[in-house]
């Protein structure tokens, strides 16, 4: 499992400069578009760990919904590229320290925890079937919950859009 | 699995826009007018911004698109396992309390009358 | 493979930063959906690492929440955006006091 | 490693040459069909019945005078018909255009991307369709193109849930997700005489999906993207040349993608045409051919189904046309997937 090939480096840089324009760029309209690159790039990456129905998850919902809805709505709102970002130097140099911190912060738990896991390399993949199996066996429960989630989303969407509200 | 056969297929569909657009660039003659790259608008002047405010329904739709779209997509692994489930009736039950979960959701979307384009 | 661990805490780092300095609610919404996008990548890299189906299936429910948020957040956004004709935080204090 | 490669290279080739190559001949027959449903002449000067007509449109958009308008964003404007052309093609990746074959013992998927997703991969590289309108219409900075690439978007959306439902009513009947194995069942037969397409085990669904191709590609009757009267020509007016024919292209592509699923789903895929048995027992090695002709033919037949409706069937207001998306065929889907699931599980017991 250690050994990363270009594949993996090609996914991963594809993957981080989408997400660097996603936080750095100026016009959010092309900050939407490189989202949607990024989850692209993120549906090659579960690819590549076997996880394919993820891929198609990925996909279908994240490029295929949520990002076109983010599109969306830029668009139909027009936003002004310069008010988008940084206020002041101090802000970001906090910002900034934050992010280091945050980024060390989780990779010290994940390394130092226990390193153990992350050399296995010979653990069966886990398929298709055994993950719906799981799905609509163990976790039957919070599948049905999720559709009511959804279901209270839609009513909350249809509220707050409904309402007239007065200039 | 590998990706590789995705990549190069990208890549050869990518060239074959980018060889096409390099092409007729080369080729075509070179617009001899300025008036040519006015906007287009009816031969008018255009008046104000392209990207003003557009209809609300559009967003509506993608957000409700988003909230269907879900909920359909996670039917499909049901519809893949189904068969070779062991607990069928425990699925068709699950299935129909998800279904009725969606079909809820549904109507009350057709009655609040979201869905309605004229006004 | 841990190069992937890296690219999760890298992309949560930068979801992080965006929030703290983005001016508009949209990009603000768009950089938490970076954050979710990482912990999924967490999950799905956990399972791998440890063989089971159980953090996959996490992935499910993040995306059905990630969702949910989305759609919610957004409409709420337009909301604003249609009552103050702005999108912006600061705009909305003004708005408030 | 090199022949790897090498047949990857020959599958990209051959698969994205046949749509490609084919576009030109499609034209041809829809203008050709146009004019005969309208009782014109129809295009017949340029070479024996117009038949190089479509050689000179090339020539045409290649010799065109190109304007990039000053107005428009101009790197999006210009890799957005790229782009539109490359999503449009993304599909044709994870298609089958007949049986997994032999080369010695090596056994040789005939799709480029062999990905295990089967049907989910074509799904889902359709999905990113608008994206390339999206793009077109907001670079653009036009007021006709922005709305008409939002109008595009917004059909397209609504019609891929109704297609969605379908799927999934074909995955529950077929128990896979992959195109090859669908075919195999549709290949048996039913009660002997039929054969076991999915049109007959899924009619409401066939209609749903072949109503929701013609919404995705954004086709009369549900051109509003483009509806003349009112945006010009939507999405593309600010596009000429090549540019122009690259999204003409990327429709036609769309087209053709659309068509080979649902005749993959419905109509027995790559399953050899009645009378085409005789001749493989004769020459079994013919087999494959004959599938891939098959399929072809069966995809001609559903372009030329594209032209007539186009001819016959005025255009939808943009009302009708989502609440036909939205009222009508959601709910018909719906219900066609309980029913489905239900007369499945009481048939079983």
């Amino acid at each position: 499992m250690l050994d990363t090939n270009l594949t993996d480096v090609s996914l991963c840089l594809f993957a981080a400069v989408f997400a660097v324009v996603v936080v750095f760029n100026k016009n959010p309209v092309v900050a939407a578009f490189s989202l949607l690159l990024m989850f692209i790039g993120f549906g090659g990456i579960y690819f590549r760990l076997g996880s394919v129905f993820l891929t198609t998850i990925q996909i279908l919902v994240y490029a295929g919904a949520i990002a076109i809805l983010f599109v969306f709505v830029l668009m139909l709102m027009n936003l002004e590229e310069t008010k988008t970002f940084i206020p002041t130097k101090n802000f970001s140099l906090f910002a900034g320290i934050v992010a280091i911190l945050a980024m060390f912060g989780i990779l010290t738990i994940i390394i130092f925890n226990n390193t153990d896991y992350l050399a296995t390399d010979k653990l069966p993949e886990v398929s298709m079937n055994t993950l719906f199996t799981k799905l609509f066996e163990t976790y039957l429960v919070p599948f049905e919950l999720s559709t009511l989630l959804l279901l209270g989303a839609t009513v909350a969407v249809v509220f707050i859009s409904k309402k007239r509200i007065p200039q | 699995m590998s990706l590789f056969p995705f990549v190069v297929f990208s890549v050869i569909s990518l060239s074959i826009g980018l060889v096409l657009i390099l092409i007729s660039n080369i080729l075509g003659t070179k617009p001899k007018t300025k008036r040519l790259h006015d906007i287009y608008e009816s031969g008018m002047d255009p008046v104000g911004s392209a990207t003003k405010r557009y209809d609300i329904k559009f967003y509506l739709t993608a957000i409700l698109f988003l909230l269907f779209d879900v909920e359909i997509v996670f039917l499909f692994p049901w519809a893949l396992s189904y068969q070779s489930s062991s607990i069928k009736p425990l699925m068709l039950a699950e299935f129909v309390f998800f279904m009725f979960v969606l079909i809820v959701g549904y109507l009350f979307v057709l009655l609040s009358k979201s869905l309605d384009w004229e006004e | 493979m841990m190069i992937y661990y890296y690219l999760a805490c890298f992309i949560f780092a930068l979801g992080l930063v965006g929030t703290l300095i983005k001016k508009d609610l949209i990009s603000i919404l768009l950089c938490i959906e970076l954050m979710l996008t990482s912990v999924n990548l967490f999950f799905a890299l956990f399972s791998k690492s440890l063989g089971s189906a159980d953090a996959q299936l996490q992935v499910f429910f993040t995306i059905i929440i990630a969702a949910a948020e989305g759609a919610i957040g957004i409409s709420m956004i337009m909301a604003l955006f249609r009552k103050i004709k702005s999108a912006y935080p600061d705009d909305i204090l003004i708005y408030s006091e | 490693m090199l022949d790897e490669f090498l047949e990857i290279l020959i599958k990209t080739v051959v698969i994205l040459a046949i749509p490609l190559g084919s576009i030109p001949l499609i034209l041809q027959m829809e203008r050709r069909g146009a004019a005969w449903i309208q009782k014109r002449v129809g295009p017949n000067r340029v070479g024996p019945y117009g038949l190089f007509q479509p050689l000179a449109d090339v020539f045409k958009f290649l010799f065109k005078e190109e304007v990039v308008p000053s107005h428009v964003k101009k790197f999006f404007y210009i890799i957005a018909p790229i782009l539109s052309l490359l999503m449009a093609l993304l599909p044709l990746a994870g298609l089958p255009l007949c049986a997994p074959f032999f080369i010695g013992d090596q056994k040789v998927y005939p799709e480029v991307f062999r990905s295990g997703l089967g049907i989910f991969y074509v799904f889902a590289a359709t999905a990113l369709g608008p994206y390339g309108i999206l793009l077109a219409g907001w670079a653009s900075n036009n007021k006709f193109s922005m709305l008409g690439a939002l109008r595009a978007c917004a059909q397209m959306i609504s019609y891929e849930l109704a297609i969605s439902t379908t799927i999934v009513a074909i995955f529950f009947i077929y128990g896979s997700s992959d195109l090859h194995v669908m075919v195999e069942k549709q290949n048996e037969s039913l009660y002997g005489i039929i054969p076991a397409w999915g049109v007959f085990l899924q009619p409401v669904g066939c209609v749903l999906f072949l109503v929701g191709i013609f919404a995705e590609s954004n086709r009369l009757p549900f051109d509003l993207a483009e509806g003349e009267s009112e945006l010009v020509a939507g999405y593309h007016v600010e596009y000429s040349s090549m540019k122009f024919a690259l999204f003409y292209m990327a429709e036609y592509v769309h087209m053709i993608i659309l068509s080979t699923l649902f005749v993959t789903i419905f109509f027995g895929g790559y399953g050899l045409l009645p009378g085409m048995g005789f001749v493989v027992e004769n020459l079994p090695s013919s087999i494959y051919f004959l599938q891939a002709i098959s399929l072809i033919s069966k995809v001609a037949i559903m372009m030329w189904f594209f032209v007539w409706v186009r001819w016959s069937i005025p255009r939808f207001r943009y009302d009708q046309l989502m609440n036909l998306g939205w009222k009508t065929l959601l709910p018909i889907g719906l219900v066609n997937l309980l029913v489905t699931v239900i007369v499945i599980y009481l048939r079983s017991n």
